[in-house]
């Protein structure tokens, strides 16, 4: 065991993978001699050389579309994006080939690739450094999308995602990068996707969440805890294809349920979650299935992060009217 | 040859007139005669198959199809220059290069024919589907390019882009990263004059298609697309050049779309009937036939029997690919390698649902 | 009044619009000569001059990002996408641009263009050509994303659209350009963007389309309403900003609702519309708040489009089963 | 000029040595000294405002900063050439244009100070925000380029882009987009050797970034970036000829980014000191200021004098932008023209939270 930030923790997962797997490659803007600008290629250039972990060109497109080339070829490339505002030129590349190719193929080219990149807000950073556009990747078919919330999951999934023969969008929170240390075996472990994890049992009401809110959630049961509110707690880690069953129990069981999101609200990943508590467990429901999640606006430039990102107390808030409903 | 015809000089590379003469021997190609009427062979079954798929589309059999009439030989010249282990990456109107590589007409119809099997052109190695959306299909090729060469493979990859494909950022950035990743491939651009209705001149300012390859420092070539012998000639050089460690080369075939852009389209509406006939001059197929009945390798007769073999061939795999069932399951099992939860509940959501249906009385 | 196909009603919205306002200019790939591989823009380059009306090179991206130009330089463009899956190469100018500049420049910019597209399937063409991703827009905070169902709303909408100062997102239901004739009138009007319209009043139960489903709901009404079920249909209109208003009102009063979409389900349009239910009328609910949509599949190669595209019987189905709950 | 230093010849244009002498009396520009004084003061400013940014940053008192540092006479001498009525569509390093331009230091200290009030640019004319998505501006500018010539107005735009910038596939679209519709158009790429961390060869393997320009029918030039009379007198010819009616030009200015890609960045992780100190020697700044000194237009005393005045400007323009308040409000109004009811809604529910956040007794 080690202690490791989330950094650190997907900089080992990508060197035990390099290490096991020589058709596993890294790549992307600056990841080489930089080790990214997060530093999570940190030393992987040096360990396993220029051809299997390198600087591409700046060019998007030019990441994924070579990516796709490279698993029909049969590799498993691990390309980063550098910031989720820098995923959209590469966009046709993820919707009309990463997500269809083996359909399109039936069968016959597997997109065993990972698409990693660092999301969300709460760093002060520039403007388009900070969005969580998630759903947009959910509401693809053909895709995983994959959001780890501390740093063991971070590596444990990972290690799944690489070794997953179905394409996955792997979305980093960039704001937990260093602000989280945990013990992290340093051999290989994987944890499977598609698997939400309860955090916490409880019987009042279902919350649920994932990346950096996911600790702000855990802000808030404490603060609900106080109150005399048992809160059951989910981290998603798997958004898509999401990880229906466990939600629908844990709402079957205490028949309120609200979600905190980051993204934008309308037709967000709330929805997605409510739409599964009318599914799934309508006849147990005491109060309406909420989502907490971003304004429909864009993130602020950072002066406006305070009013953006929601504080646990807001959290705290809508429990509270939920469970005074 | 790439000196010769550096696209600097705005010479297009020709050996064959449209009469049938070799005009420029220095460039002839390595190819017996034995081999030239193999080409032929391949163009015309080619041809048969496309003229079929038209009138199959015509008589509601198939759905939206592009004819490659005219452009065999800008297709098959270039692709006969690979070697077995070699990737063809398509764009989506290189029929004659595609069953030249193994794909079989039934595959063909199939995916025009609107079903998927056809796309996964399974009876044919290393290479990949048609590609929709235009341009993205450089970038994939790219990637292949740099599996081979990280896999020290000694094999080159090859794909096909149109006049209008140019214009993508794909193309850029694919030509981009073949040159700073110096990637063991070669890109074809089948200048047809024309992006459904727009004409070439609207699409670039560049004075060939050809002279793109200097922003990236790769070495560029205009040949007469509808000249076997060129295409395969520049495509035979080029391919030992990359072969051999060079850095990536861009053919531009001169070529004619003499048909529509597609079953939906109107040609009359954008170009002039006397521009389409300048080009049945120039005719690939009539222009290697007239060459190989010069040397007295060919005849009518031979000819007649040969397409009416062909036709009868073609018109069986139409009839394969006609039978094909589409089961429901189809749509769901290939999503993903394994498929989730959901997805399986949707299709057995969807069973529940025809299931019912069948037990109604609708009027 | 003249008999019009929607066609003929959104040329006739170009026409008005291109005549009334020099600002107003229409590009795309084959608008010019061609008049759009639909023939939308026919004659419409004969009329105004190849500097209004005119092809552009075959370039997605440039096509929005240069029309982005054109609106901070007072135009307003209103650009042709050739079909639904030809949009992700301007995926980039379209979210981080044309949804944003005019935040970004605190009002200065406006980003006063309209991107038409056909979107949807059902008239058996080939892969990309037929998709519904419609959520991808309506998730991106900035855009208004507007689809008619008939000829009449399509040129009254287009003509909002046009004049909005907002980016406007118009999807056109390709399955029925030609489908549908309708009384249009050859002048000006418009219908006001951001509000759904009540095609049918009902009390049983609201059923909520749009596009070329709305027809396909249409029929499911009258299948209902042979079994006794009356049932009030919406017609969304705009899916965003989405009409809550008219939305959350009509199920108030039928305590039932069904979504009826083409995309792919999960994550999708359709999740939204629940979500408004829990959130405006949750003690009204008597069944619960359901939703029909596309499988979480790529839309099918023209042979399987009869599995994909649900037929009316598929929707009275699932009245049944909710007017059964 | 564009002749003399076309892109196939492989050469730079210089004017001005390292020690403030002109080489190259030819290209010299028309400009009094008296102007060529106040370009160096503006140079100064900008100089000194981006150094303090980096300071400000230092103390925490701004964000992200990209600085400037030894690009100025690549920015400014490129906008000097501009008429008041052009337009200028920035990348994000081109301070000095932006401030020559009208632009306020408070407004570019709002805008890496972390305030969207930074990015409207309100006190200059015509000109647009700095464009984070790389390469993305540039198809904005030929959009108003076209806008421009469809007006009948007699301006052109000048954009800019970084080395890193031209790999993307906008770029591409860009230029093919400006000289296909023939617009009124300039681009500059300042070539300052890295994007972040990867270096100019890993970039692209072209010979240069100036004969990207003929993939597109437009012409190219490289010259010193760190010359401001080269970069004036290159701009002015491209501008005068652009005016004129002539197709688009691309100018690659050769330069250094001295200091980090960004306050994040540290550039001793992919660069050698050796390699700073050279570029060092080449600095705009320095040069221009020996060149006035050898005319006796400046000295030592003045310069001095002129910094400190500046600073006290800038300090309080500084002061300005962080008093700038930021309310809730200011999240919402600007994403429509119109706001949408269900965004107001949002932001009357926020402030009901707030009122009841404030109620509260949080321990
Ligand atoms: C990204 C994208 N945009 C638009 C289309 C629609 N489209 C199909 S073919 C075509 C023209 C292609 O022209 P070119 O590249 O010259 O190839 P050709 O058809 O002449 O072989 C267009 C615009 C598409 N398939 N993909
Ligand atoms: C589309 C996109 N991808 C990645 C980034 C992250 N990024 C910011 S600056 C930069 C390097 C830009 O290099 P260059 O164009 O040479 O400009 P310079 O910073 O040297 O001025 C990168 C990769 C971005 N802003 N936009
Ligand atoms: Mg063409
Ligand atoms: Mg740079």
């Amino acid at each position: 065991m080690a202690v490791m930030t989330m950094v650190q923790a997907i900089n080992s997962a990508l060197e035990i993978k390099l290490k096991e797997d020589s058709n596993v490659l890294c790549y992307g803007e600056d990841v080489g001699v930089e080790g990214g600008v997060f530093r999570v290629t940190e030393n992987l250039q040096k360990q396993f050389g220029e051809d299997r972990v390198f600087d591409s060109p700046l060019a998007e497109s030019g990441i994924v579309g070579t990516a796709v080339g490279m698993c029909i070829a049969g590799l498993r490339p691990v390309v980063e994006i550098q910031f989720c505002g820098f995923v959209y030129p590469a966009f046709n590349q993820i919707l009309s080939h990463v997500a269809r190719m083996h359909n399109r193929t039936r069968g016959r080219y597997r997109m065993s690739m990972v698409i990693r990149f660092p999301y969300g807000g709460g760093i002060k950073a520039p403007e388009h450094h900070s969005e969580s556009m998630e759903a947009l990747y959910a509401h693809t078919p053909g895709l995983k999308v994959v959001i780890p919330s501390n740093p063991y999951d971070a590596k444990g999934l990972l290690i799944s995602a690489i070794e997953s023969d179905d394409p996955v969008l792997y979305l980093e929170p960039k704001r937990i990068y260093r602000a989280i240390k945990q013990e992290v075996p340093q051999e290989k472990y994987s944890i499977p996707l598609g698997q939400a994890k309860i955090v916490q049992d409880g019987h009042h009401l279902t919350l649920i969440s994932y990346g950096a809110m996911l600790r702000e959630a855990q802000k808030a049961v404490v603060m609900a805890k106080k109150e005399g509110y048992s809160i059951e707690l989910i981290d998603l880690r798997t958004i898509s294809p999401i990880d229906k069953e466990t939600i629908a129990q844990s709402i079957r069981k205490t028949g309120r349920v609200l979600s905190v999101t980051e993204g934008p609200k309308s037709f967000g990943v709330g929805a997605e979650i409510m739409a599964i508590a009318n599914e799934e467990a309508f006849l147990n429901l005491e109060a309406p299935p909420t989502r907490l999640a971003g304004f429909d606006t864009v993130p602020p430039y950072p002066r406006g992060e305070g009013w953006y990102f929601y504080p646990p107390e807001r959290i705290f808030y809508e429990i509270k009217k939920l469970m005074e409903f | 040859m790439f000196t010769e015809y550096d696209p600097l000089h705005d010479k297009m590379l020709q050996i064959l007139d449209c009469s049938g003469n070799i005009i420029n021997p220095k460039f002839m190609p390595d190819l017996s005669l034995a081999q030239i009427k193999e080409a032929y062979k391949w163009m015309l079954y080619a041809r048969i198959a496309d003229i079929k798929a038209v009138s199959y589309q015509r008589q509601g059999r198939m759905y939206t199809y592009p004819p490659n009439l005219g452009q065999e030989a800008s297709a098959l010249g270039t692709a006969m220059a690979l070697e077995k282990e070699d990737w063809l990456v398509p764009a989506y109107r290189e029929l004659a290069a595609w069953l030249y590589r193994g794909v079989s007409v039934k595959e063909v119809y199939l995916f025009w024919g609107g079903h998927e099997e056809g796309s996964k052109f399974a009876s044919a190695k290393n290479i990949i589907p048609p590609c929709v959306p235009i341009g993205s299909q450089t970038l994939h090729a790219v990637g292949i390019a740099y599996a081979l060469k990280y896999k020290k493979q000694n094999n080159i990859v090859l794909t096909y882009i149109g006049d209008g494909g140019t214009s993508e950022g794909d193309f850029h950035e694919a030509m981009n990263y073949a040159g700073v990743w110096h990637a063991p491939i070669v890109f074809v651009c089948q200048n047809n004059q024309y992006a459904i209705s727009t004409p070439r001149k609207k699409q670039t300012a560049a004075r060939s298609i050809a002279i793109k390859a200097l922003g990236y420092g790769l070495k560029g070539i205009q040949v007469d697309g509808n000249d076997f012998l060129a295409t395969y000639s520049a495509a035979h050089a080029a391919i030992k050049e990359v072969r051999e460690g060079g850095m990536p080369i861009l053919i531009e075939c001169i070529t004619y779309r003499q048909g529509a852009h597609t079953t939906s389209d109107d040609p009359t509406r954008y170009r002039e009937k006397e521009e389409e006939e300048i080009w049945l001059e120039r005719d690939p197929i009539k222009r290697l036939r007239a060459y190989l009945q010069q040397k007295q390798e060919w005849n009518e007769e031979e000819d007649k029997k040969l397409q009416e073999q062909y036709e009868k061939e073609i018109e069986e795999q139409f009839a394969q690919a006609e039978k094909q069932p589409y089961p429901l399951s189809d749509i769901f099992q290939y999503m993903y390698v394994e498929t989730p939860e959901n997805l399986r509940k949707q299709q057995i959501e969807y069973e529940k649902f025809l299931n019912w249906k069948e037990t109604q009385k609708w009027q």
